[in-house]
């Protein structure tokens, strides 16, 4: 896909000041994508300048690459939609060699989400990308299957939450954020576990586990029966997670599930969060990380808030 | 290929045109001049928010002067059947549709018509699958190659590509149905099989290219009558699409070099390395 | 609110056999409402007759009633809404008096949610409840937050709800229905224990913990700022939530969260529901019951089912 | 009170009367003969498959001949900005409007009126809340009432139902207006406090009922100045509702006599019993 700057959405002049500091990455505005939205951003480049966004958040990598699930791999629902991508990766050395360089070539910031199917792997993967200059930081996601443990989901037992992120910290002194599962009884639980092994910050929420039934043929809509909800329908969850988790942690969070509009990146940064990520909307229309970053610039111009930092956490109740 | 853009579409018109049926005209300028064969657009189904997901069509026709681009399309769930009821009024008062193209590669057969000469070429479309070959059978005789046609439908009122392709053609296409009701009673694979044993209707010369659109069985049938006779085969791939840009990993097809995304490395392929 | 019978939508005719069996409560067709969308019927009389519906489920009762949440008590999310109603009712003896007798008088089947802040409470309601002949089964709402426990949601707990399903099991011999809370990591381990102190059948799911945001005020929609999320965006965590259950456990399932129309019905029925339940689509259209029952009359004609009940757990994956 | 029913609407009109108001006509038979005043409607929001609730609106004024009512709304979030944008090609591209009414109870002053007679009645309506007071003042004047009509809004050109209001009583509402573009300058409480004062114009006799709507704020000082004046004094209150006919809770109105539903108990309360 070649250059075409002229139809490209650009965010906007502005005197309000946007930059904010997610646990140690300087963001120069609060708005990144929310990692398997975006790939390494390329393939927006049609549509946005990746450079102009606080981070861009590479999709999850694995050591050497994963085959993902079987499609249909989607379904719609009200107001959302379901995955089952499995996590489909060429691996960290495939990110290296070609995202990273393209990412850097850009000017953009990166984010390297991070995927594991053991606690070794996920250390593995940062260890090889120690060696990037590229990266700003790691965001481990935590919402993996976990082999060692037999296939539980490592995010959301406490425990194995501090063994993998206590790993994850003694491999790097880059800015570590860990992204919390939504799925869950006590997401606060969670965070602090992830808090005390060394996050720097935390990232909310992954996809919430749901369902698709094809009534007429009686089959699951996905391959793999059950996939991860995301899309505007999450958002009342995802903004309960991250209040709570604010009131439950110190670490500055990226807040995310299903902002599609300045507003929306506003709500999530009233209830706690300090930078925000765009997923699914990026679907809906190519230029949604531009648009929201314009959204967010609206709001604080209307309101008179020049620092846009001030309004994190600034829920009234 | 032309880099996608995002068109604030009017719909000039959204008529059925069969069973579950409907034929849509958009006016996109920059897409209508940058489209080619082959290539989709993934559109906003209007009025319908809760709806979040675009919705691919490839292009049937485009009229680059008047900006315009037709979709023909089939209800076949929520989407279409939304999609159906939008008027003109309905999408000028939500300001317009949004309209994403175009996406995707393109029939190889075009760029090789376009560099060799006289290619004789065999499109088989299956249903609403007729669409997409329309703009690829112009411009395979634009370049001067001789084309055959062959269509198939459930029924007769199914059929309609038909016209336009025997106006374009200058002769009827080959048509089975299923029902009888029109042409070949059956499938229209009879028909795809008679053509390669016979080569082209033209000079009797054989295929140097089949060119596939239609249900994956379809496809696979043809793909396999391609292959027997020695024929290169490219067919098109539907696959259910979130991004339709390359990004999210929804569509891919299993090929023999790997997983492919259909919308970006797609939605076209050579049918020897789609692993069915 | 008078009788109109004309403008009354009707269930309509059909030789497809309806009538299923929620743990010991026959139901002439597989349709309810969900608890505190319906009240107990009489508002939505203008629109439907209740004796139609498979049962009518009444709105959670406590011992003496309950003031419930301050206002505004709602608000609409994409797909969806949030409430915080609070289990506002005027208490069992109100219920008893005057609910039930009418129920009783419409010919229609009750079910009786029933709610407490204690353990002891659950079962002085259902033990006040015993005297009333009108009652065709319980359905214990476990959702509430527990007083005993600091206030703990007991459904987060498999030994609290062992302990009150157990009370609640001892109290009665009446058809026992248990609601889940969706709010859990593991909802197939909740339902087991539900299933080994007693519970007849379940019911889920209840709302999904949410929030949302007034950005222009800075202020939580919510006076009491968490609320329930319900309504379509939440069909495909339901739906996940059944199957999951239907997979762990033997009882019959009524399945509820998002369901709007029969194709929906079928839905949770092919994931393992025996009945269904309707709830903020009420909201939406006061005839959804009727209208989601002959939805469901429609799909089984269409497909050529002669008994609804051949549907329960038949999804093909 | 008549049954509600829920109407599938055709929209007439839809057009912009004023700063972010509009003046909505719908073709609803039933509810146009049904509807008392005081009462409302429960909308759903057209083509919006992603807003789920229905928007209560009072019912502005009714025709039961042509079979028609008429809503007059504010643009507040983004439900009404979506109504706003709805066309009668829309709305019937879509089957009609689903219109749920009439709902809630009545003034008490009306059947008072039709009871006693030669009531004299205030009125009081703030911003868009003048609307429901329409109605009111019809079925007043028919029942042989004096009715004064006190009508405040930020600027003149929101003043929208006051020419309706001249016509019907022949002589114009005393207005205010914040900015001072027309009327006298400021809030109306200071128009509604002098009307209290002076009596009724028509013949100077003290009010028996005064009746409120408006924001809360408005109502409640209103209402302190009918207690003062020992004139019983009537409410229109507005809360947040999801079913809109007294089953689930939402709505709640906290009065001297307990929690009571807005939209099956009220909207309108006796002043006396709200706890503000
Ligand atoms: C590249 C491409 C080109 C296409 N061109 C045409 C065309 O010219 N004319 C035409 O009638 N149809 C075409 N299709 C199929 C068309 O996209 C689907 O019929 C349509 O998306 C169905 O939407 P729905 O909401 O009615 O169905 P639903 O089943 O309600 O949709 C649910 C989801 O599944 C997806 N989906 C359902 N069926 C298909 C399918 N067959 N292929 C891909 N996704 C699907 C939808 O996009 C949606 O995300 C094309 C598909 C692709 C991938
Ligand atoms: C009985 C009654 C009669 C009314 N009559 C009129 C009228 O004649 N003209 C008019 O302009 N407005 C009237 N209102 C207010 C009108 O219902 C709201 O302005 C409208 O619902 C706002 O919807 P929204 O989507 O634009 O706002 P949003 O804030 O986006 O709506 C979010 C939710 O809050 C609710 N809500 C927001 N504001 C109000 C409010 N002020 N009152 C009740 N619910 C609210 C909405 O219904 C919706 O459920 C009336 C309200 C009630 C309860
Ligand atoms: C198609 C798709 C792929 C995703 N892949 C990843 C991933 O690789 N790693 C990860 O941590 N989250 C992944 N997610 C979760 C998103 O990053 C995000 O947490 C979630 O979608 C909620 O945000 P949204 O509602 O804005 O999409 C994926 C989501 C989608 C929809
Ligand atoms: C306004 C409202 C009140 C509710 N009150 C109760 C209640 O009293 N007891 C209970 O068990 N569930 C209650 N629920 C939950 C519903 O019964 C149901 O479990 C949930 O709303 C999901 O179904 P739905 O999406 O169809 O609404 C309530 C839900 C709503 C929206
Ligand atoms: S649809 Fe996203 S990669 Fe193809
Ligand atoms: S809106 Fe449901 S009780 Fe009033």
């Amino acid at each position: 896909m070649a250059e075409n700057t002229d139809s490209r959405a650009h965010i906007r002049e502005t005197s309000v000041s946007l930059a904010v500091n997610l646990g140690g990455l300087p963001m120069k505005n609060p708005v990144t994508d929310a990692s398997g939205t975006f790939a390494a951003g390329r393939e927006f480049s049609a549509f946005v300048d990746v450079a102009e966004l606080g981070a861009v958040t590479t999709k999850g990598v694995s050591l050497n690459g994963w085959q993902g699930n079987a499609a249909p791999r989607i379904a719609e629902t009200p107001s959302g939609m379901l995955n089952s991508i499995g996590l489909q990766n060429p691996g960290v050395a495939h990110l290296m060699a070609d995202e990273l360089p393209w990412l850097k070539s850009q000017g953009a910031t990166a984010i390297v989400n991070v995927s594991g199917h053991s606690f070794d792997e996920y250390v593995q993967v940062i260890e090889a990308l120690e060696d990037a200059d590229a990266v700003g930081a790691y965001e481990v996601n935590i919402s993996c299957p976990n082999v060692d443990e037999g296939g539980m989901t490592i995010g959301t037992d406490p425990a194995s939450v501090q063994k993998v992120v206590g790993a994850c910290r003694r491999a790097t002194k880059r800015p570590l954020i860990v992204k919390l599962t939504p799925n869950v009884t006590d997401v606060a639980e969670i965070a602090r576990a992830a808090v005390s092994a060394g996050a720097d910050a935390l990232s909310l929420i992954n996809t919430v586990l749901g369902m698709a039934v094809d009534a007429e043929r009686r089959r699951p809509q996905l391959a793999r029966v059950v996939g991860g909800l995301s899309g505007p329908c999450v958002k009342p969850i995802a903004l309960r997670q991250v209040w709570e988790v604010h009131n439950a942690v110190d670490v500055p969070l990226l807040g995310m599930g299903g902002i599609s509009s300045g507003i929306d990146a506003i709500e999530f940064m009233l209830c706690g969060a300090t930078a925000v990520a765009v997923g699914t909307a990026n679907f809906v229309c190519p230029t949604a990380t531009v648009d929201v970053a314009n959204g967010i610039i609206d709001y604080c111009e209307r309101q008179g808030v020049s620092d846009v930092a001030e309004l994190i956490g600034g829920l009234q109740c | 290929m032309a880099n996608p853009v995002n068109e604030r579409a009017r719909l000039l018109s959204n008529d059925p045109v069969g069973p579950r049926l409907y034929l849509m005209r958009l006016e996109t300028p920059i897409i209508a001049k940058t489209t080619r064969p082959g290539q989709f657009v993934h559109l906003q189904i209007p009025a319908a928010d809760a709806h979040i997901l675009r919705r691919p069509f490839c292009v049937y026709a485009r009229d680059a002067e008047a900006g315009t681009i037709d979709v023909l399309y089939q209800v076949v769930g929520e989407g279409t059947r939304l999609l159906a009821k939008a008027t003109p009024a309905v999408v000028d008062a939500t300001g317009g549709m949004s309209v994403l193209g175009p996406l995707g590669n393109s029939w190889a057969a075009v760029d090789e018509a376009q560099s060799g000469s006289g290619l004789h070429v065999l499109l088989v479309g299956g249903g609403v699958g007729a669409a997409p070959l329309y703009l690829l059978a112009e411009d395979l005789i634009d370049a001067g190659c001789a084309v055959d046609v062959v269509l198939g439908a459930q029924t007769e009122d199914a059929l309609v590509t038909r016209e336009r392709f025997a106006a374009l053609l200058g002769r009827e296409p080959a048509c089975a149905t299923d029902d009888g009701s029109y042409g070949r009673p059956g499938f229209c694979t009879t028909l795809s099989q008679e053509a390669l044993d016979a080569g082209c209707s033209v000079d009797g010369a054989p295929f140097d290219r089949v060119c596939v659109c239609g249900p994956d069985p379809l496809m696979k049938i043809v793909a396999a009558q391609a292959h027997e006779a020695h024929v290169p085969c490219e067919v098109s791939t539907e696959r259910r699409m979130a991004c339709g840009i390359g990004a999210c990993l929804s569509c891919v097809v299993e090929t023999t070099d790997g997983l492919k995304r259909s919308c970006a490395d797609g939605p076209i392929f050579d049918a020897e390395k789609v692993v069915w």
